[in-house]
């Protein structure tokens, strides 16, 4: 189907039912329980997993299969947010215009950015993307974000945001002041109560969800076609590739610029689901977690980056979440004494100590699954068939030791 | 309206930068939320809720509903912060969101709740904008700005350094330090003083000798650091390594001010900060019964003085709660009618008045001073100067803070 | 007129004159062998035909087109493949992946954005690629990765690779090295298959005399970065010199 | 061909004279695919052993489990070296037990002069050769000496890898196909210093696709197939077996 | 002219704490192969080796004084440190105002016994994985050292004071026939700078004048091969790695007086200081100290208000503006050697 083979396409059709049943899987528990906590499922987080999930979808049509490690994704990403704002500031909150602009636009500068960057391979690349993208972030933060100035395109630390004097040359009258597609802004929801249980379902996640699932079709798409090949070969040996005829750079600044482009659009969307562009979208350390992602995930593997950018942004909004309160509130059934060592204890994984956890987990997911949250998935797969075939093949086993 | 609270409790949802820079303040301030709540719900002895001038409080949570909180990490970046705050509003139904520690933050997470409808209570924020240019109908500060740190100021430098100086200026590259620049330069203008140069300092810079060494040789006899947090606490440090304290020029003691001061910073200056003035917004050892309460039952809690960034907090929730047992609804309209023009006394900072145009509130500034021989850990700042909330009051349509329109009040759905 | 000229080319690396004064010229659907003892600059001087080194003086001409300048993938456009002394293969993709790369370049040129339709979908291409493993004994390897492979199957991996460009020069360094007796000989029938099946002029670097002397029409002999002599393999049995500097007693 | 497993180290089959190098039934894997399958022979003191086979039969897996190196791995059998149990040791270790391997590719090491490539043969104990003499066997390494190791032509790396085997103070030589790439003349050459390792003592276990070569060297040999042993015996019984070397040989 | 000497001094000594950052990765990542992203973290924590030496030397007993109050009106409890009551108080001070350098001592068993845990625990399993991995643990590594430094020492920076004797600064221009109090630089910087200066010669020695450089090279390139060779690989990457450790964490202790310490100073010189080793060109000693100081320079030179009113915002870019023509220029780097880190 799609143009894919059954395998792909059964893929694809389960992350679209993971897609559009998010509000229900990330919602297990009940409203007011004590795990309600841990419940993903609200617009906002949901959003962020899956244009997050774009972001890392597209960084990993470049390293993935390239093998070169840029260091400055963030860069396309927040000149994507920068330009959907704008839209909205000169046009008006409709959110097409932003979206496209931001893909072309984060495009344009890919082109200019790989030109020069692809120069040069390993290390040197890296630290040439990060070089520009420094450099991005530190002007919009200042030189190019002073609002007293003539030339404030992007309004520095505060970020870009739409003010009323703004021209909106296309807002007609009654359209909503917030960002919306032909009038139904990214904000509303409708929710749904079943007994204890409440589920959102959100306009802006849905658009998301949706551009999502396309990128990552598209995703798949490049990974199986000869363009998708060359570029694994560009990871395996350059070299040959030149003596067998084909010119590498024209291969490699494609899969940059897409995958600036996926950053751009993820970084448009950002900007459509909550009208403000900040410069920290450009720093390194974005960059840093796109990278973070794709491998944790498991890099070079197709539904690798989305597993782990929902891990990581999991993390970052719901144990960061968890207070005193909560955990006092989790072990209060434990004696007194008990309660607060076990609080104690806890207390140094969740809340401020969040970072704590993702860096242990980090060091952990890369130490024993060298592959990635993607391998656990396959080595959980492979004990339950194994098992299965083990049982089967108990009685032929005499047979297939080596013979000579 | 949004999250109409409808059982038993309500949610308050805390964001304040738990990891980053300032996650010493805003440890601070989560103290500081903490303690209300408990006050709100009728706990320990009460603090400032006995000299808030407004009785509407009795410390059966607001509106008798249960006040229950949510925290969440802003990490001093306005998009995590604001993914923090929609993920309260979203998710756990927070019907007002307070905290934060930087202008950037403040605005960005300011703007949100605009748009989401609900209130945003601002932790620490001292730039201009945050109620001028990017003033919003939901949101209000209880903390002073830039304008106000110059104003009280001015006159204060005046008396201890003449009208004859000639100042440098180092500015922190981004929009705060360009605010509290500007406000500083034409008080201290206004007094007579020269200004010799501004020089932008990248955020991120850790060593500043190389803006500091230049200094030297400039002719000026007054160097302001408008600086925060680590990029103050390393331009002071570089800036006594350069001798610059001992440095004589035209017969005159050269000078070192820091705009913007706070208790943390002045213990990461250390020995550096003994003597230097600056402005704060409170200090614990103010003596009027607000502050006093206030230090007691935080003091008591916590086996140590409370910051100004805890204070503020503090007020804003009380301020809150406050507003809503007045206006008898949540509701953010309801709300905002009730803190709009609202003024009172005993949360630590005089008579202060919540004004209607801007949502800043106007009260008396500290003008504080680095002390010479701090008894222990805790008194490394005295106050030199109570500066009268009359004399940094300015016009809500003042240039520096143009631009802005609070727009109206947004209930959200 | 040779399909292949090289004029005068010289090449130094430092101190040492790898490349002096060689002139070649290999005819048009010929085998042309060239033999010399270890370092004598035989590999350098294939480097210098395909791009990887520029001469420091001299021309390569190449149909009438000269080489110099030229990037590797333009000259390999050109019609010139090349197989390395160790094999330079894709050592991350299958077997299959590895055939199919080289009918790409070939039929879409150097470079083509072919990004969303499907491998499979690329009917020609696969049997094509498919067509060559068959010939080159290898179609039961065809899923597998190829760093796993045994250094004598990489090497003839790298040959079908080469083959499958249909070049019309196939430059070959060392085709046989560490390839087993059979192996070697099946090299040589299907070396002389095409060659008598194909419009291919074919350059041949080996050490073993074995195939040297069952392929080559002509032979030249370099040495310490000049060519000794050029003549048939006969005459260079015979040869005093190439005896005594190359080819030993046991010859 | 069914080898049980011999638990008597020294008894041999070929000779009853104490084994020196005994390789007892090892199965070995390159993560989970499974090459080596259960590979058994042993060698006398002084002697050379020619391990022969197809491409891919696992002739470089075998010596290089017998070398201790990571890959492939061995979980089941034993290697007795001299009484030493190398099957317990790292690679570092077997080396200084006294074994030396001359990897199939060569592993010269980038970044390192040719003199250094030699040097680190002779920092860790037992050392063999001094450089000087080394030189005297291969002038043309002496001649480049200050020269950056992997810029060597083949046949010079060849060379350099010998002689690098040579800087340690060996009991143990594992040769892999040293006679590739190398100019007729230079294999006579080498087959010389063979013989003159072997007079030293050496016991040498040697892998060449030059088969009639090697077994002309050879005392005893043994043939290999999909990783098991197929032949163990005296190298003339291959030679004169034709059934056998057109089977697995090809020759 | 004043102001160009000072910004060269400046140069020189932002270099230094380049150069010495650059050093240690350098050892880790040029020429060991590994992406070190706890490098920054180690930096940090040779720093607070200079804090917990202060505090250790500072450690107190308390007695109550009733004459004073404390903030809650309690009687004010009076600290004494130890050492100020066993070598009476003027001994005691002097001790505790020599802190930092008296850390260079704990800080060099603490930073090889970090070293050595890490490398044997961690790294050692990361030789062969790709650099991708290896940046994922090590960052990793890098919040969790972070995360337990913030614990115990809170966010905010702690003043860590050079000794009295070298508060002061010096005035250099007298020497150069300038007018006095014009060209003036700090003690303790100085110090820096010699310290920066004898650290990398010490190392450069170490590795150029025994084989150890040789051989650790050479297992970069082929751990395998040099194995087979007999060496015990392993061993001297875990000595490297320690040697590494040591040197970052001297580099910050040293540093302390300079910045007050906070536990998000690695982060902030980590990218720096990759793109100062990688402008110096992979595996190579003298290129990181080299770049170091290149960039440390001109940097001081961009800050330099002359040259921000011609280009707005220069000094902000100036270090990536440079990394870039470089790289363009020089494809290896100032010095690198091929084939490191290239693909
Ligand atoms: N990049 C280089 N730098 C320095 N010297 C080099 C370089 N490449 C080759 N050489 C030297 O040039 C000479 C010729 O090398 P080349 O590889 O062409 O020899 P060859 O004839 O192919 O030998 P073989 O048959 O052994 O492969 C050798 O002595 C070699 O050491
Ligand atoms: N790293 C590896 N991973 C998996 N399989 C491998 C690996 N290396 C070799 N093999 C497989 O092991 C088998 C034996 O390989 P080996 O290199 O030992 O053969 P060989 O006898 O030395 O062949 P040749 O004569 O071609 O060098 C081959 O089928 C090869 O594909
Ligand atoms: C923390 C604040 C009081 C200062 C901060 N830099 C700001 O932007 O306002
Ligand atoms: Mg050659
Ligand atoms: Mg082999």
């Amino acid at each position: 189907m799609f143009g894919l083979d059954t395998k792909d396409t059964r893929l694809l059709l389960i992350v679209a039912a993971l897609a559009l049943l998010a509000p229900f899987l990330l919602n297990p528990f009940p409203d007011g329980s004590a795990m309600a906590q841990f419940n993903a499922g609200y617009p906002d987080l949901m959003q962020r997993f899956v244009i997050f999930g774009i972001f890392a979808i597209g960084f990993n049509i470049l390293f993935g299969l390239t093998g070169y490690l840029s260091f400055g994704h963030a860069a396309f990403l927040g000149v994507g947010s920068y330009s959907a704002v704008w839209m909205f500031k000169l046009l008006g909150y409709n959110v097409l215009p932003g979206i496209v602009l931001s893909v072309i636009v984060s495009g344009l500068f890919a082109v200019v950015i790989g030109y020069i960057s692809l120069r040069r391979s390993g290390i040197y690349f890296s630290i040439l993307t990060l070089a520009f993208a420094q450099m991005s972030y530190n002007l919009a933060y200042s030189v190019l974000g002073n609002p007293s100035s003539n030339f404030n395109l992007t309004n520095g630390e505060t970020g870009l945001q739409v003010y009323t004097s703004d021209p909106q040359l296309l807002q007609t009258a009654g359209a909503p002041d917030l960002p919306n597609l032909f009038g139904v802004t990214m904000r509303s929801s409708v929710q749904l109560d079943i007994g204890p249980w409440l589920f959102t379902f959100n306009a802006g996640y849905y658009l998301c969800a949706v551009i999502m699932l396309i990128s990552f079709y598209v995703s798949v798409r490049i990974f199986r076609s000869p363009f998708g090949m060359m570029l694994r070969a560009v990871k395996s040996n350059q070299q040959r590739m030149h003596y067998t005829g084909l010119n590498t750079r024209p291969y490699t600044l494609a899969a940059f610029v897409i995958s600036g482009m996926y950053a751009g659009l993820a970084g448009g969307l950002l900007s459509t689901m909550d009208p403000l562009a900040g410069a920290e979208r450009m720093q390194w350390t974005a960059s840093g977690e796109v990278v973070l992602m794709t491998i944790l995930g498991g890099a070079g593997t197709l539904i690798g980056p989305v597993l782990g950018a929902g891990f990581i942004k999991y993390f970052e909004n719901i144990f960061s979440k968890i207070n005193e309160g909560v955990l006092h509130g989790w072990f209060g059934f434990l004696p007194d004494g008990m309660e607060n060592a076990a609080v104690w204890v806890v207390e140094h994984f969740v809340g401020p100590g969040w970072h704590l956890t993702l860096g242990l987990l980090f060091m952990l997911v890369v130490t024993f699954l060298p592959g990635g949250l993607v391998e656990g998935g396959q080595r959980l797969l492979r004990l339950f068939s194994n098992r299965r075939e083990r049982n089967k093949a108990a009685k032929s086993a005499t047979q297939s030791k080596p013979a000579e | 309206f949004t999250n109409e609270p409808t059982g038993s409790t309500v949610t308050l949802g805390f964001n304040v930068p738990q990891t980053g820079p300032y996650a010493d303040e805003g440890a601070d301030e989560l103290r500081a939320y903490e303690l209300a709540v408990e006050h709100l719900n009728g706990g320990g002895d009460g603090g400032m809720m006995n000299t808030f001038s407004s009785k509407s409080l009795k410390g059966n949570g607001i509106l008798g509903k249960k006040v229950e909180y949510v925290t969440g990490d802003t990490q001093t970046k306005s998009d995590a912060a604001r993914a923090s705050a929609k993920s309260m509003i979203e998710k756990d139904g927070a019907v007002m969101i307070t905290g934060g520690s930087s202008s950037g933050v403040a605005v960005a997470v300011q703007g949100l709740c605009q748009e989401a409808g609900v209130i945003f209570m601002a932790g620490l924020t001292h730039s201009n904008d945050t109620t001028g240019k990017d003033r919003k109908a939901n949101g209000f500060r209880h903390f002073f700005n830039a304008y106000m740190s110059g104003a009280a100021l001015a006159p204060v430098l005046q008396n201890l350094y003449g009208s004859e100086r000639r100042a440098y200026h180092l500015t922190a590259d981004y929009n705060w330090g360009w605010t509290q620049q500007e406000s500083i330069q034409a008080a201290t203008e206004a007094l007579g003083w020269q200004t010799v140069n501004n020089v932008l300092t990248p955020l991120a810079q850790t060593d500043f000798s190389s803006y500091i060494a230049p200094v030297i040789n400039s002719g000026a006899d007054v160097l302001v650091l408008n600086h925060y947090g680590g990029n103050m606490v390393n331009s002071l440090t570089n800036a006594v390594q350069f001798g610059l304290r001992e440095k004589q020029v035209n017969g005159t003691d050269f000078e070192i001010v820091v705009p913007l001061y706070s208790e943390l910073m002045a213990k990461g200056a250390g020995q550096n900060i003994k003597g230097i003035v600056g402005s704060q917004n409170w200090d614990w050892k103010l003596q009027d019964e607000g502050t006093k309460a206030f230090v007691q039952s935080f003091g008591q809690k916590y086996g140590f003085p409370p910051s100004q960034a805890a204070q503020t907090c503090y007020a804003q929730t009380l301020l809150y709660a406050d507003a809503v047992e007045r206006a008898g609804s949540f509701n953010p309209c309801a709300v905002g009618a009730a803190l709009e023009g609202f003024e009172f006394d005993g949360l630590g900072n005089g008579p202060t008045l919540y004004r209607a145009e801007d949502h800043q509130c106007f009260k008396d500034v500290l003008v504080v001073r680095g002390a010479e021989n701090p008894q222990d850990e805790f008194h490394l700042v005295e106050i030199v100067e109570v500066t009268p909330v009359g004399q940094v009051t300015y016009p809500h349509d003042h240039p520096m803070f143009a631009g802005g329109d609070l727009g109206k009040c947004n209930p959200g759905v | 007129m040779g399909i292949l000229e090289v004029k005068n080319v010289n090449k130094r690396f430092g101190g040492l004159q790898a490349l002096g004064d060689v002139n070649l010229s290999v005819a048009e659907r010929t085998v042309h062998a060239i033999i010399g003892p270890n370092g004598a600059g035989k590999s350098t001087l294939l480097n210098c035909l395909v791009g990887k080194l520029i001469p420091d003086t001299g021309s390569v001409m190449f149909d009438g087109q000269s080489v110099l300048g030229r990037a590797p993938y333009e000259i390999n456009q050109m019609g010139i493949s090349r197989v390395f002394q160790t094999p330079e293969i894709f050592g991350d993709l299958t077997v299959m992946e590895n055939m199919m790369i080289p009918c790409f370049a070939k039929r879409d040129g150097a470079f083509e954005l072919n990004a969303l339709s499907a491998v499979r979908g690329q009917k020609d291409i696969i049997e094509r690629a498919e067509h060559m493993l068959v010939d080159m004994n290898m179609i039961d390897k065809r899923d597998m990765h190829a760093a796993a492979m045994s250094r004598g199957d990489k090497r003839r991996l790298e040959i079908g690779m080469c083959l499958s460009q249909e070049p019309r020069l196939l430059l070959l360094d060392e085709p046989t090295a560490g390839m087993a007796r059979a192996d070697t000989n099946n090299t040589i029938d299907l070396l002389k298959q095409i060659r008598d099946e194909r419009d291919i002029t074919i350059a041949i670097i080996e050490h073993d005399m074995h195939v040297v002397f069952s392929l080559a029409d002509r032979i030249t002999v370099l040495a310490q970065g000049t060519p000794l002599v050029e003549d048939t393999p006969e005459k260079i049995k015979g040869h005093p010199k190439v005896r005594e500097a190359y080819l030993g007693e046991n010859a | 061909m069914n080898v049980t497993p011999d638990f008597n180290k020294s008894a041999n089959k070929a000779s009853t004279a104490p084994a020196f190098l005994s390789v007892w039934d090892i199965h070995a894997y390159y993560g989970e695919s499974y090459i080596v399958q259960g590979v058994n022979f042993n060698v006398h003191e002084g002697e050379i052993l020619a391990l022969l086979g197809r491409n891919g039969a696992g002739k470089t897996s075998t010596l290089r489990a017998l070398a201790r190196l990571g890959d492939p791995e061995i979980k089941h059998g034993e290697i007795w070296l001299d009484h030493q149990p190398l099957h317990n040791m790292a690679s570092h270790e077997a080396a200084a037990a006294g074994l030396a391997l001359v990897p199939e590719d060569r592993r010269i090491i980038p970044g390192l002069t040719v003199e250094e490539n030699l040097q680190l043969a002779q920092i860790a104990p037992p050392i063999g050769w001094s450089l000087e003499r080394v030189y005297d066997l291969f002038p043309r390494l002496g001649e480049r000496r200050k020269q950056e190791g992997v810029t060597l032509s083949g046949g010079e790396q060849q060379m350099l890898s010998i002689a690098r085997a040579l800087c340690r103070d060996i009991k143990l030589l594992l040769l892999d196909e040293p006679y590739e790439g190398l100019a007729p003349v230079i294999v006579d050459e080498i087959e010389k210093t063979l013989i003159t390792i072997k007079e030293l003592g050496i016991t040498t276990v040697i892998v060449e696709q030059n088969a009639v070569r090697a077994l002309n060297l050879a005392d005893r040999s043994v043939i290999l197939d999909t990783g098991s042993v197929v032949f163990d015996g005296t190298a003339a019984e291959v030679l004169d077996n034709a059934e056998l070397r057109a089977e697995y040989l090809a020759i | 002219m004043d102001a160009i000497i000072l910004q060269i001094l400046n140069g020189l000594d932002k270099g230094s704490a380049y150069a010495l950052i650059a050093l240690g990765l350098t050892l880790i990542f040029g020429t060991l192969g590994v992406v070190n992203f706890a490098h920054g973290a180690l930096f940090m924590i040779g720093a607070f080796c200079a804090v917990s030496m202060q505090r250790l030397l500072q450690l107190s007993f308390e007695t109550i004084d009733e004459t004073q109050k404390d903030f809650l009106g309690n009687p004010l409890k009076v600290k004494t440190p130890y050492v100020e009551s066993w070598f009476g108080p003027e001994v005691g001070a002097t001790i505790i105002d020599w802190s930092v350098p008296l850390a260079i001592v704990l800080a060099i068993p603490v930073m090889l016994v970090i070293g050595y845990v890490m490398e044997r625990g961690l790294i050692k399993h990361f030789y062969k994985r790709p650099h991708a991995d290896q940046i994922l643990v090590t960052f990793g590594l890098a919040i969790v050292l972070q995360e337990i430094i913030k614990h115990y020492y809170g966010a905010n920076p702690i003043p860590t004071g050079a000794p009295a004797a070298f508060r002061g600064s010096f005035d250099f221009g007298v020497l150069l026939g300038f007018d006095p109090n014009v060209i003036i630089y700090p003690y303790w910087r100085m110090v820096y700078f010699a310290f920066a200066a004898v650290i990398v010669s010490a190392v450069f020695a170490f590795l150029q004048f025994t084989t150890f450089g040789m051989v650790v090279r050479a297992g970069m390139a082929d751990r395998e091969t040099v194995g087979m060779l007999g060496i015990n690989i392993d061993r001297r990457f875990t000595i490297m790695f320690g040697l590494a450790a040591a040197v970052a964490g001297l580099a910050g202790v040293m540093y302390a007086p300079i910045n007050s310490p906070n536990y998000h100073m690695g982060m902030d010189f980590l990218v720096l200081s990759f793109v100062v080793v990688v402008v110096g060109g992979m595996g190579s000693l003298p290129g990181a100290v080299l770049a170091g100081f290149l960039l440390g320079i001109l940097e001081a030179f961009a800050s330099m208000n002359e040259v921000k009113s011609i280009l707005p915002g220069i000094d902000q870019i100036i270090i990536y503006l440079v990394a870039i023509l470089i790289l363009l220029t020089r494809p290896r780097g100032l010095m690198g050697r091929k084939g490191v880190m290239e693909d």
